[in-house]
């Protein structure tokens, strides 16, 4: 007896094997994602005032990734539907392009984004030292306008020796423009576009600081959930990536020789794992970038 | 009772699918230019003041909802799905909510002093 | 107890695995040995592979137990013999002079908890026997993914494997707990004499992740061979109860371990990244305020750790009930009773799973609405419980009962989880578990399920397939040399710990008690710390009791007596199946036409009348039950 | 009750000494009546079903088997007690544990703090008024990094491992960790409750009974876990004067007592934590090692 219904749907049921399994597979990956993002609610719920930043990531690429795996989603159901139209070239192109976008977006992230993160320095001053760096964080105005403390100073570390050497006492940065003018209104919320750090070094004395570090996973808990879910993410898309590739290549041709309800079903399942994917940023885009 | 159900594979089922195919094709590319756009509104959004940041995040989470749900919907064809995996998902869907909401009602009600 | 030696007699025994002489198929040409064994695709063989590397685990837990009960019996005596072994192979951190340490008294607790759950019980109870008897049972000709069912199995063997590795790294295995609570777990075995990687608890949590995997790809797999490979004619009420119960399983382990295994990455994070996911600001570890960016939860883990512990109870547990009926059935020669109820049950079981996990937490500081709802799910989830072994019970009633050696251990089953499931209900109220928590009431509680529960479903199981597996049968001589023996001792390991419990004896306690004044009080005629040695001699013993059984089981697959291809004489499909099976399973597509548990209907001249048997014009029919579960 | 306490005094239960704890008990015990009576029931139906039906007796089975609806009856009859004791008892109770907390001022106000492996308790001393604790001035001195610059602070009392409460007195425990989540478990006055770090919960029992009473640390915690005792010591009012007279002049110069320092005369358990290289660690010249 060989496997029934791995290309034709079950009539009682009506689906064929695989679609049933990605299916179950999606729900398993809805509840992993599941119990990363009640992590993030219940860190960021737990989070002292001021402990959970804003406007730390780069919204304007941020959103073009956003419109990038879109983009990918649509051609990924066009590429399928051609498949079912039995026009082979146009779905090769299509798929072309979701293999590009895939890859877009893992370059744009781990070339670009991550990186520019481990560069970035911050600085959380000690409670007792806030009044002392008033200046740069202006949080009486915060006050008064009833938003949440400034706790940090972040910018470009400009003495890197100073993390590793305990002789230096301070902390050289080039401040991001928030701290050069922090009572302006206009600098109370986070902006569309990316600032960089300005010129202008402010000096924080390292017995004031509680923790100072580059922008990585242990910087706080922010960033440990972005990292964590950005990088499961991207270990998702990679996955997507090399699944489209290998029916891309002449492995699909084959199979489009052979049997071709084959290929479009495989690509369908591929593909209802690809629009998951980009469900799940959906999510994590607004979550991390705007709010 | 006694005959068993007859579970030979259709042919015509998945043809007529494909039949259908064509016609969709335009709805993807009106979802797929909805959701570009539902980004860029939420980005607005996003920077528009509604009070607090409660209300911002809710606001955003709805459009990212909206979204999600057009994906599923329509790319995902959950609109034409069978009863079996629309019962799977509303399952997960119990579940994720009641790890979400359960955990966090554990969280906000603690003994008391 | 070696653990390297038991992996490699694992290939070993795969290698006389019993599907041997499956080239009775003839469909196909002879593959090659490697192809055939070890890295086969076919559902019988994986189950096979499934089962004994499960059995040996099982062991293996066994054997770590053995060792704990000698500390908790004579605390800082030194091991006669074994001792000086291990710490030839381990080093004195492991044993000083033959002392266990508390460092590897904690280490064996953990990988006991861990092992005999998550590479004993699961692939043995849901994977060997999902894998070997569902297809079987629903006439399919294999699971639907059988790529997917080997790489199942390949996922868990290499979890299984650096498990025991983590034995022999710098610090030795995981010592928090199969719970692995944090902050415990994410600051230790971490410092200057550990590797980043190489250290107990992080390569406990990467054994996790492979485990993790290989259950879901598992999971999906059981589920769409259920709905996708039925036979035709098998309809969803005529699904014997085993189907059922694996069925249900398989969704627990779907949607239950993912956010586990979102902890588990978050911890792996914490461990090697230097997060804080679970680690709160302002630690103070040996005097020094550990180095951390702060502000995570230790309770976040619990809860997500707990939202699979629960479920997972019942993945422990389900299997071993749906074998358990299997059994019933066949050897009263009646049809279960309450078939329908028996269904229900298991699926309203399997959904309240997901809701009741806090009941782990009652100490953690639950205020009055959110405990008090989790009391009730907890009480409402026992109901299930109840009505499945009251059907249990309700169909020995009237019955024909042959007390074969399955028969046995299925029967020893029904008050055991008796025992330990009533045991639930006092823990389930805050206000019991509020003294009872973290006892040997505990302990004993779980284990009266998992172990003379679930480990005599499983024994019932390999005595009742075994014929199937292989063509011949296990001796039933042997078969009850090994029942009593084994009976008798699992009460007197796990009755006293109740007492032990009710003295305020807590678990974990690395000196059995004997430094602490309150295990010092008597009960029955033995102080609560005197009553570890009667225990231990049974733990004993019971090892001495397993000794028919691995000969019986061994011996058996090559020199049993040789059997038909139905020797009990049931209903099911697998057994219309050649003994073993061929490739593809049936020589044709069965056709169903009836209930599975068709025994003793009255005309007939044999009292069992099997699925594919069509319903004969004058027959006296019952209406079957009837249940929709939607296309 | 004095018959239904029987069965807890057949489990071994041990004695309660404090306000509240009878209740506890009865819960214990109620549930285990219940059971009891359920599981008798089933074993002998079970018992009798065996013998009866066996094949030699009973050759050929009954297709149909049980026909009446009597397992519905008993089914409806668990979920009612089970109701009973849930509604009727458990949830009142843990309402009255942990949201009725008694007058603070009449109380005994403590901190414990764990960590591993022992017992740190403060006491706000005469002024009632707890001293500020800072994490940065934790050592091995000062074990809660008190603040000696607080006023308030200056009367307190620090106590390692032993508490001493007087007799009929709410206390109230805020309980918190250094390190890992320890558990505050005093079996005899049938109360516990874990200590989580970052977080303060507190608990409140009255003992009725002078005596020693172990305190548990009912959490894994480490390797020293299982040593991690503390005492509770009911005092008589007199008593309990007098101990806080003796630590008021010891105070400030507290030492703790060797991690895992067990009761005269009991032999040592294994070697002492820390002592011994972990399994697989670069071997080191030791001492007179062989
Ligand atoms: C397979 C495993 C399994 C099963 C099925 C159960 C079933 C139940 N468990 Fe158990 N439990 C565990 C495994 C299991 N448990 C484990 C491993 C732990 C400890 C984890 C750890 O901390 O390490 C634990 C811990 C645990 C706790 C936490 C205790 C604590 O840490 O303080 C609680 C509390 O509510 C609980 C409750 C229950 C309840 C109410 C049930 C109910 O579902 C039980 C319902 C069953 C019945 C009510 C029996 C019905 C039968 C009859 C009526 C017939 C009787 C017949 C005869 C006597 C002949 N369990
Ligand atoms: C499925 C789960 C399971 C099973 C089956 C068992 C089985 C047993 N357990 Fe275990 N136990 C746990 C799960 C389990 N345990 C867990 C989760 C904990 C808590 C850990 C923690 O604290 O974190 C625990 C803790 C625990 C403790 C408490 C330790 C402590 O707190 O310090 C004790 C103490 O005695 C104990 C004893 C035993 C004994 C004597 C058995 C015996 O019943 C074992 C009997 C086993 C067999 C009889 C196996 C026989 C197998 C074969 C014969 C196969 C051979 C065949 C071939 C090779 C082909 N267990
Ligand atoms: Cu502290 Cu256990
Ligand atoms: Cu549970």
């Amino acid at each position: 007896m060989e496997i029934p219904y791995t290309v034709t749907a079950r009539p009682d049921t009506g689906l064929w094997n695989a679609k049933i399994g990605i299916w179950l597979f999606l729900a398993s990956e809805v509840m992993l994602f599941g119990g990363l993002f009640s992590a993030y609610i219940f860190l960021r719920l737990d989070a002292e005032p001021g402990y959970w930043p804003h406007g730390l990531l780069n919204v304007p690429v941020g959103t073009f990734n956003t419109a990038i795996l879109i983009a990918s989603s649509v051609t990924v159901v066009l590429a399928w539907a051609a498949l079912k139209m039995r026009q082979f070239a146009r779905y090769k192109i299509y798929m072309g392009i979701t293999i590009l976008c895939g890859v877009i977006f893992l370059v744009v992230k781990l070339g670009y984004e991550w990186p520019q993160k481990y560069v970035h320095f911050g600085a959380y001053i000690k409670s007792s030292a806030l009044e002392k760096y008033e200046p740069l964080l202006g949080n009486k105005h915060l006050l008064a306008e009833g938003l949440p403390p400034r706790v940090e100073i972040t910018g470009h570390l400009h003495n890197h020796e100073a993390l590793h050497d305990p002789k230096i006492k301070e902390y050289e940065i080039a401040l991001d423009p928030v701290y050069t003018d922090p009572t302006n209104p206009k600098m109370d919320r986070p902006h569309f576009l990316y600032v960089p750090p300005t010129e202008k070094i402010g000096v924080v004395q390292k017995a004031d600081v509680e923790r100072a570090t580059m922008f990585l996973p242990t910087h706080n808990t922010y960033f440990a959930t972005y990292f964590t879910i950005t990088g499961l993410h991207g270990l998702h898309v990679l996955a997507g990536v090399l699944v489209f590739t290998y029916f891309w290549l002449p492995v699909g041709s084959k199979l489009y020789r052979e049997n071709p309800e084959h290929l479009a079903n495989r690509v369908e399942v591929a593909g209802l794992f690809w629009h998951f994917v980009d469900l799940v940023w959906i999510f994590v885009f607004p979550l991390f970038y705007l709010l | 009772m006694n005959n068993p159900p007859d579970i030979s594979p259709a042919q015509h089922e998945t043809e007529q699918y494909a039949h259908d195919v064509s016609k969709h094709v335009r709805g993807y590319l009106i979802v797929g230019g909805t959701l570009i756009f539902c980004t860029a509104l939420t980005v607005f959004l996003s920077y528009v003041n509604f009070g607090s940041q409660k209300a911002n995040v809710s606001v955003a989470m709805l459009l990212a909802a909206f979204k999600a749900g057009l994906v599923a919907y329509i790319f995902m064809h959950l609109s034409a799905e069978k009863k079996l995996i629309y019962r799977v998902l509303l399952f997960t869907g119990i579940f994720v909510f009641a790890l979400f909401w359960l955990t966090y009602l554990a969280w906000y009600d603690p003994i008391s002093h | 107890m070696d653990a390297s030696s038991s992996v490699s007699t694992q290939h070993h025994h795969d290698a006389h695995s019993p599907a041997h002489g499956s080239g009775a198929a003839g469909d196909h040409h002879e593959l090659p040995f490697w192809r055939k064994y070890i890295i086969s695709t076919d559902h019988k063989v994986i189950g096979i592979q499934y089962g004994i590397s499960g059995l040996i685990f099982l062991f293996f837990g066994f054997c770590l137990m053995m060792l704990m009960r000698w500390q908790l019996a004579f605390p800082g005596q030194r091991l006669p013999i074994v001792g000086k072994m291990i710490e030839n192979v381990l080093g004195p951190g492991a044993m000083a002079n033959g002392v266990m340490t508390p460092e590897f008294y904690n280490s064996l607790g953990a990988m006991h908890g861990t092992i005999m759950i998550f590479l004993g019980i699961v692939p043995v109870a849901f994977a060997a026997f999902g894998n070997f008897v569902v297809p079987l049972q629903i006439g399919a000709p294999d699971m639907t993914f059988p790529k997917i069912n080997m790489a199942s199995y390949q996922a868990f063997f290499v979890g299984g494997l650096i498990m025991l590795l983590s034995f022999f790294v710098p610090g030795g295995a995981a010592k928090g707990g199969w719970t692995s609570y944090t902050p415990l777990s994410d600051i230790a075995d971490k410092g200057p004499t550990y590797h980043l990687i190489f250290n107990g608890q992080t390569l406990w949590l990467i054994a996790f992740i492979l485990l993790i995997t290989s259950s879901l790809l598992g999971a999906v797999n059981f589920i769409a061979t259920i709905i996708q490979l039925r036979a035709k004619g098998m309809t969803w009420m005529r699904l014997p109860f085993f189907v059922w119960a694996q069925f249900v399983t398989a969704f627990l382990l779907l949607l239950a371990f993912p956010p586990l295994e979102s902890a588990i990455v978050m911890q792996l994070m914490d461990r090697v990244a230097g997060t804080s996911f679970f680690l709160p600001s302002g630690l103070v570890v040996n005097g020094a305020a550990v180095s951390i960016s702060g502000g995570g939860s230790p309770l976040l883990w619990q809860h997500l750790f707990w939202f699979l512990g629960h479920p997972e109870v019942y993945v422990l547990i389900l299997p071993g009930m749906g074998i358990v009926a299997e059994i019933l059935a066949n050897n009263t020669r009646k049809p279960l009773w309450g078939y329908k109820s028996l269904v229900l049950s298991v699926l309203v079981l399997g959904f309240l799973s997901f809701i009741v996990w806090a009941h782990h937490m009652w100490l953690t500081g639950m205020g009055t609405a959110v405990s008090a709802f989790f009391q009730t799910t907890t009480m409402i989830i026992s109901i299930p419980s109840v009505i499945i072994l009251s059907a249990f019970f309700i169909s020995l009633w009237g019955g024909s009962i042959r007390f074969t050696v399955p028969m046995l251990f299925a029967t020893a089953f029904l008050p055991m989880f008796g025992i330990g499931g009533l045991t639930g209900i006092p823990l389930a109220f805050n206000t019991a578990d509020l003294y009872l928590h973290d006892t040997y009431y505990v302990i004993a509680h779980f284990h009266y399920i998992v172990a003379p529960g679930t480990i005599f479903a499983l024994f019932g199981g390999i005595y009742y397939w075994f014929p199937k597996a292989t063509g011949r049968k296990m001796s039933d001589f042997w078969g009850k040399v090994h029942f009593w023996p084994s009976l008798i001792c699992m009460n007197a390991i796990f009755l006293p710990m109740f007492l032990q419990g009710m003295l305020g004896m807590h678990r974990r306690w690395y000196d059995g008690g004997q430094g602490w004044n309150l295990a010092a009080e008597k009960v029955w005629g033995l102080s609560g710390f005197h009553w570890n040695t009667p225990i231990s001699i049974a733990a004993w013993v019971m090892g001495l009791a397993q000794i028919p059984f691995i000969i019986n089981f061994f011996w058996s697959i090559r020199h049993g007596e040789k059997v038909d291809d139905n020797p009990w004489e049931a209903t099911t499909l697998e057994w219309t199946a050649p003994s073993p099976p061929p490739h593809g399973n049936f020589v044709a597509a069965p056709v169903v036409y009836r209930g599975p548990y068709e025994y003793s209907l009255p005309g007939r001249a044999k009292d069992y009348t099997m699925q594919t048997e069509p319903v004969q014009p004058n027959e006296r029919k019952a209406p079957e039950p009837t249940m929709s579960l939607g296309h | 009750m004095i018959s239904l306490a029987l069965i807890n005094e057949f489990l071994g239960l041990p004695p309660n000494a404090s306000a509240h704890g009878y209740q506890i008990d009865h819960i214990i015990e109620f549930s285990h009546w219940f059971m009891g009576a359920l599981f008798l029931g089933w074993s002998a139906f079970f018992i009798y079903v065996l013998i009866r039906f066996r094949r030699n007796r009973n050759p050929v089975a009954s297709h149909e088997g049980v026909t009446s609806g009597i397992s519905t009856h008993l089914e409806f009859a668990v979920v009612l007690i089970e109701a009973v004791l849930l509604i009727g008892f458990a949830v009142p109770l843990w309402a009255k544990r942990v949201n009725a907390f008694p007058e603070e001022k009449d109380a005994i106000l403590v901190h414990a703090v764990g960590q591993q492996f022992n017992w740190n308790f403060h006491l706000p001393g005469k002024d009632g008024v707890f001293g500020r604790r800072e994490l940065a001035l934790v050592s091995n001195s000062n074990p809660l990094g008190l603040d000696p610059a607080d006023a308030a602070g200056k009367d307190d009392l620090v106590a390692l491992g032993e508490l001493h409460v007087p007799i009929e007195r709410n206390v109230i425990v805020d309980l918190s960790s250094k390190d890992v989540i320890h558990n505050f478990c005093l079996p005899g006055m049938r109360i516990a409750q874990d200590a989580i770090p970052g977080q303060i919960i507190p608990m409140w029992f009255k003992p009725v009974k002078t005596g020693n009473y172990e305190i548990v640390c009912g959490q894994l915690c480490g390797l020293g876990h299982y040593g991690m005792k503390g005492m509770l010591v009911v005092d008589t009012p007199d008593d309990y004067q007098a101990w806080l007279k003796e630590r008021m002049e010891l105070s400030g110069n507290q030492i703790a007592p060797p991690p895992l320092a067990r009761p005269p005369g009991e032999p040592p358990v294994g070697p002492t934590p820390g002592t011994v290289a972990p399994p697989g660690a670069p071997k080191t010249e030791k001492p007179g090692g062989g």
